[in-house]
């Protein structure tokens, strides 16, 4: 008499696929997954109850360090929101530079994703050219504030630091760089018939469903939702620069792969138009009180990261320091989907899947 | 201001740190001259509180005189406010404004047992159709707790903040993730930090900390039991 | 030339008492060990991003022998790249018992030396090596890649110093 | 060599029969150290990077080091594994791989069995070496383990098939098992006498069965580092790990001799007027460019899925062989007769 029984698979904390300490515990019947449950929590490193203690540029460096992939998006987020409460004019020199340095972190991060998730597929190479073209962007950072992963580099106001000289000259060539290398990457990698085959038609769901789990970014573009907070929303000065919404039509990862893509050309594309219009001189600091107290009250802001929609609710009684500062982290709200869609995979679909959400783990967990 | 005022400030501040300075129940003075300093830095004390008190005032008077534009919100609010309350019932909203330093959004506070039926109704209704969960945060206010559901339409391009309010000893409220299941690990957070239960909830477990975890990290008056490890 | 047996210290006496021939083969040992240290694969937050870059082509780690396995069972050291949480911390620990011997830890960043800008929070272990033993401490947050590969210079420094004296550096 | 194996054993010959095979394992451990060197750095120089450089000079002691420290290692065993079949499964996994190698001719008098049945010692011997990956994979007690096994065996047993079928054509245009007669059959003049371009049908299933066979990349499900960990071994540490890295390597050696031997004309020259350079040194060239090519495809490609592998290996190859066995058949009744 042959007993079957089903497996029960511990995939994390430490797994070479999770991309950092996420566990899933999934309930194998042969290589089919019937159950997933993910376990989380094992970055939760109470930010926002530190963020409690903490002036507002106090709390700066800890944004960085929440997502670490897309430090420049999270320094923003923080800002803008105490911006928006105190009603702060913020130069028109510094917010190009911020413009430019978010647009430039999208790229990094999806180049980040875009190496780690072909790793994932089981292609060494892309990860080290993918690394290879993130590093210039590092450097530049570097050159610009000094630090290459967490920057530390806006402030309620302005920046912290001009653009030093040259270092604009060193943008504009990078953009064309990086769009001839973007169509080396499309040959070398879209059109492989396995990686097709791989991707193609998995992990699938439509814009209603994507919509009910409150998914945000390229998760929710690829279900040909055309929403993207920089042009719905327009925060800082998006509205100024022509750029298209790229979407998907069927919701799986190939979508979700394209949409990323395409996400990187339009950046670049907004990048070409900031660098040109990037004013010559004036100030990076705005005229901002020596103590930033906002006013009692609250706010909730939002603005798009490379994951999605990022948001930062702050709660001020009129201190220095947050009564509660929460942040909406993307990588948090579209993993919930994870779940619902590996029931039936196989356990090689569950990578696949996971990667193609895109979710740093220290957002996730925050 | 005129300098001679701006020096009048400047030496109320250093009068004021020194006096920060010392301990706060001062010894008895000693001699004339400390005793002297000491009422003169009163004095001055005195004065800079009447004169910021006078500002405030003048402040308010002038917000007063010049009556604010209505913001084009001000009509959806009462719109949102007008079909709840004609749907689910009288007094459900318990209060309801606009949040200026969040570009006016909306916001309603609504009576917790009622918000399984506002939830379906802010998301299905014709006029409304908040399908979308942006965020949904936890506040400890020391008294009670609040809970703050952050609603978007896609279609309408509105967005509305929901609030619940909960006492901090058995704190419960109706979870929202029938609804939108976007809710469902934000309130699995909050349960987590905060220590609300959602009733009607799927999976209400912790989410970040260990399931052996004793307190709730958020609350304001949280002590950890090994700060030293 | 004359040696004078009375006058060598205990010190050097010990080191003669060392047989030449296992004092070479301790050493060819540690040659092989250092220069082939494989790290776990065990990225746990920021300082793991620039891991992975330390490994990419940019500073290429494969240089030093330095090859990633994601088999704890298979690999001679664990860079503990990231904040430990107190979730996480007896995880760890199994992962560092499943390594098999001799093994080494690299505790990369600050968060990993001594709980870094989360020292205050209340879900981070304050420092690795209060759950296991550390051999090198690698400053910042995150370190630069070059100062990763300044700390496995180090260690592998470390190991060959060990071998050939005899002395421990760090007490395990 | 040939003659040793036909008179009775002795003493001495068995003696001199040893020292020879200790002689060829120091050679194939030499090619295993330096093909993982290499592959180390080909793999580099495709992505950019340097490779091993440390280690002697252009890092060529590294892969030394490696198999040192494996070797010096602490030897773990769980205690909840199968403690015999934990420890024969790397042994059974790298004597198989070794054995294969006696029937590969190199040159027509270098040579270490003359097997009539060549080809089906090799084919037979080789597919021990699933079972090895399944105990092992069994035996660890390990989840990953076990499907990293299983995943072996059924992706191993699978692409036997279509393997042994695409070399049936190649077996009925040289009319032998015997692979020195395969080789020598393609002899005498250009490269177009050899299997490859008459076969080519059968040459890409066979190559692409033999990737799948060595478990590499786009193939490498079994120990899918990215889902499985490491697979079959992920419980294995110290010297069993590399006995199972040395297996693997082996096979590298021995399906790229047999490549060679089969389509690439072994140690036949391309033209004629190159026959003056000795056979030895074609056959190397054949065989580092099939090793080569091994790496190259490990750099490039993503991994298939489970499925696809297994609807690539029954769907698509299968057919394509029997295809390729009918046609040769029929050139052969029809043209040749």
């Amino acid at each position: 008499m042959i007993r079957t029984e089903e497996l029960l698979l511990n995939v994390g904390p430490q797994h070479p696929s999770t991309h950092g300490v996420f566990r899933i515990v999934v309930k194998l019947d042969g290589e089919v997954i019937t159950e997933a449950t993910p376990v989380m929590g094992y970055l939760h490193r109470g930010t926002e109850k530190l963020a409690e203690s903490l002036n507002f540029t106090q709390i700066i460096p800890y944004t960085d360090r929440m997502d670490y992939v897309s430090a420049m998006t999270n320094n923003y987020v923080l800002v803008h929101a105490v911006e928006t409460m105190m009603g702060l004019e913020v130069p028109l020199r510094a917010e190009f530079l911020r413009l430019i340095v978010m647009e430039l972190q999208r790229v990094a991060s999806h180049l980040v994703w875009w190496g780690t998730y072909l790793l994932d597929i089981g292609a060494m190479s892309p990860f080290l050219y993918a690394f290879r073209d993130r590093e210039i962007i590092i450097n530049l950072f570097n050159e610009l504030c000094g630090a290459r992963l967490t920057y530390n580099y806006m402030r309620v106001g302005g920046v912290k630091w001009d653009a030093p000289p040259g270092w604009m000259d060193k943008v504009k060539d990078f953009i064309p760089y990086m769009e001839k290398k973007l169509e080396e990457y499309d040959k070398l990698v879209s059109g492989n018939e396995i990686f097709l085959a791989r991707i193609k038609g998995v992990g699938q769901y439509d814009a209603a469903t994507a919509i009910d789990h409150g998914l945000s970014g390229a998760n929710l573009r690829c279900t040909g939702v055309r929403w993207d907070l920089r042009r719905d929303e327009p925060y800082s000065l998006y509205s100024r620069f022509e750029f298209d919404v790229p979407i998907g039509h069927n919701g799986d990862c190939y979508d979700r792969y394209l949409v990323r893509l395409e996400e990187i050309r339009q950046s670049l594309r907004i990048l070409k138009q900031a660098v040109e219009q990037f004013p010559s001189d004036g100030e990076t600091m705005g005229k901002v009180p020596r103590v930033i107290r906002p006013p009692v009250g609250e706010t909730y802001v939002r603005i798009e990261s490379p994951r999605g929609e990022i948001g930062c609710h702050i709660v001020s009684k009129g201190k220095a320091e947050p009564y509660r500062l929460k942040f909406r982290r993307p990588s948090f709200v579209n993993l919930q989907i994870l779940p619902k869609l590996l029931v039936g995979e196989t356990m090689t679909n569950l990578i696949t899947i996971l990667g193609g959400i895109d979710i740093v783990v220290g957002e996730v967990d925050c | 201001m005129s300098d001679e005022e701006k020096e009048n400030l400047k030496a109320n501040e250093l009068t004021e740190q020194q006096e920060a300075m010392e301990p706060k129940q001062a010894p008895p003075p000693i001699d004339a001259e400390r005793e002297a300093k000491l009422k003169a830095a009163a004095e001055a004390r005195a004065a800079r509180a009447a004169a910021k008190a006078k500002a405030e005032a003048e402040a308010a008077q002038a917000e007063l005189d010049t009556p604010k534009e209505p913001s084009p919100r001000q009509n959806d609010l009462e719109r949102y406010v007008r079909l709840i309350e004609d749907t689910v019932g009288q007094g459900t909203v318990k209060e309801s404004g606009l949040n200026e330093l969040n570009a006016d959004m909306p916001m309603l506070v609504i009576a917790s047992e009622q918000w399984p039926e506002v939830s379906l109704l802010l998301r299905d209704h014709g006029e409304l159709r908040f399908s979308y969960l942006r965020n949904v945060s936890g506040i400890d206010y020391e008294t009670y707790l609040e809970i703050v559901y952050f609603l978007l339409s896609l279609d309408n391009k509105q967005d509305v903040a929901i609030k619940l309010r909960t006492d901090r000893e058995a704190p419960s409220v109706p979870s929202a993730t029938p609804t939108w299941s976007t809710a469902n690990w934000n309130e699995r957070e909050i349960y987590d930090l905060l220590g609300i239960s959602f009733t009607g909830h799927p999976d209400l477990r912790r989410i970040m900390m260990p399931d052996d975890w004793v307190g709730h990290p958020l609350r304001k008056d949280y002590e950890p039991l090994d700060s030293e490890v | 030339m004359e040696l004078n047996l009375e006058s060598i210290t205990l010190e050097e006496r010990r080191e003669l008492e060392r047989n030449v021939f296992m004092g070479t083969l301790e050493q060819l040992k540690g040659w092989a060990r250092s220069n082939s240290l494989w790290p776990l694969t065990f990225g746990l937050a920021c300082c793991a991003i620039e891991m992975m870059g330390t490994g990419a082509s940019h500073y290429d780690l494969d240089r030093f022998g330095v090859m990633f396995r994601t088999s704890p069972r298979q690999s001679d050291v664990m860079i503990v790249s990231g904040t430990v949480t107190k979730k996480m911390g007896p995880l760890l620990r199994r992962l560092y018992d499943q390594m098999p011997e001799p093994k080494w830890v690299i505790a990369m960043g600050s968060c990993a030396t001594a709980g870094g800008p989360y020292v205050k929070s209340y879900a981070v272990i304050k420092g690795v090596d209060q759950i296991v033993p550390v051999d090198v401490y690698i400053p910042g947050c995150p370190p630069n890649p070059a100062a990763l590969i300044y700390g496995i210079n180090k260690l592998q420094e470390k190991i060959r110093y060990e071998a050939k004296t005899g002395k421990q550096v760090t007490s395990r | 060599m040939g003659a040793w194996l036909n008179e009775p054993l002795t003493w001495g010959s068995a003696l001199i029969l040893f020292l020879w095979s200790t002689v060829f394992l120091l050679i194939v451990l030499g090619f295993v150290t330096y093909a993982i060197y290499y592959e180390r750095k080909v793999i580099g120089w495709m992505q950019l990077r340097i490779g091993p450089n440390r280690v002697g000079p252009f890092g060529l002691l590294q892969t030394v080091a490696d198999i040192f420290k494996l070797l010096i290692k602490e030897d773990t065993i769980p205690r909840r594994a199968d403690r015999l079949l934990f420890i024969i499964a790397p042994a059974l996994a790298f004597i198989p791989s070794f054995t294969v190698l006696a029937v590969i001719p190199y040159t027509e008098k270098l040579y270490f069995a003359d097997l009539n049945v060549g080809l089906l010692y090799y084919v037979a011997l080789s597919g021990i070496t699933t079972l090895a990956m399944v105990l092992g994979g069994w035996a660890s007690n390990n989840k990953y383990a076990l499907l990293g096994g299983m995943r072996s065996a059924a992706q191993m047993i699978s692409y036997e098939v279509p393997l042994v079928i695409s070399i049936v054509g190649v077996i009925l245009l040289s009319g032998s098992l015997n692979l020195r007669d395969i080789v020598a059959a393609q002899g005498g003049g250009w490269f177009w006498s050899w299997n490859l371009f008459p076969q080519i049908i059968g040459f890409i299933v066979f190559y692409i069965a033999a990737v799948s066979e060595l478990n590499r990349t786009p193939f490498d499900l079994p120990e899918a580092e990215s889902e499985l960990v490491a697979g079959y071994h992920v419980e294995y540490s110290g010297f069993r790990f590399a006995f199972f890295m040395l297996a693997e390597y082996v096979y590298v050696y021995a399906i790229a001799a047999l490549t060679t031997v089969l389509f690439l004309g072994g140690w036949h020259a391309p033209a004629p007027f190159l026959d003056f350079v000795p056979g030895i040194i074609w056959f190397l060239l054949k065989f580092a460019f099939i090793v080569f090519s091994l790496f190259w495809i490990r750099a490039t490609f993503p991994r298939v899925r489970v499925d696809q592998l297994m609807s690539l290996g029954w769907k698509v190859l299968l057919p394509v062989a029997l295809l390729n066995v009918f046609l040769t058949a029929l050139y052969l009744e029809l043209f040749v007769k």
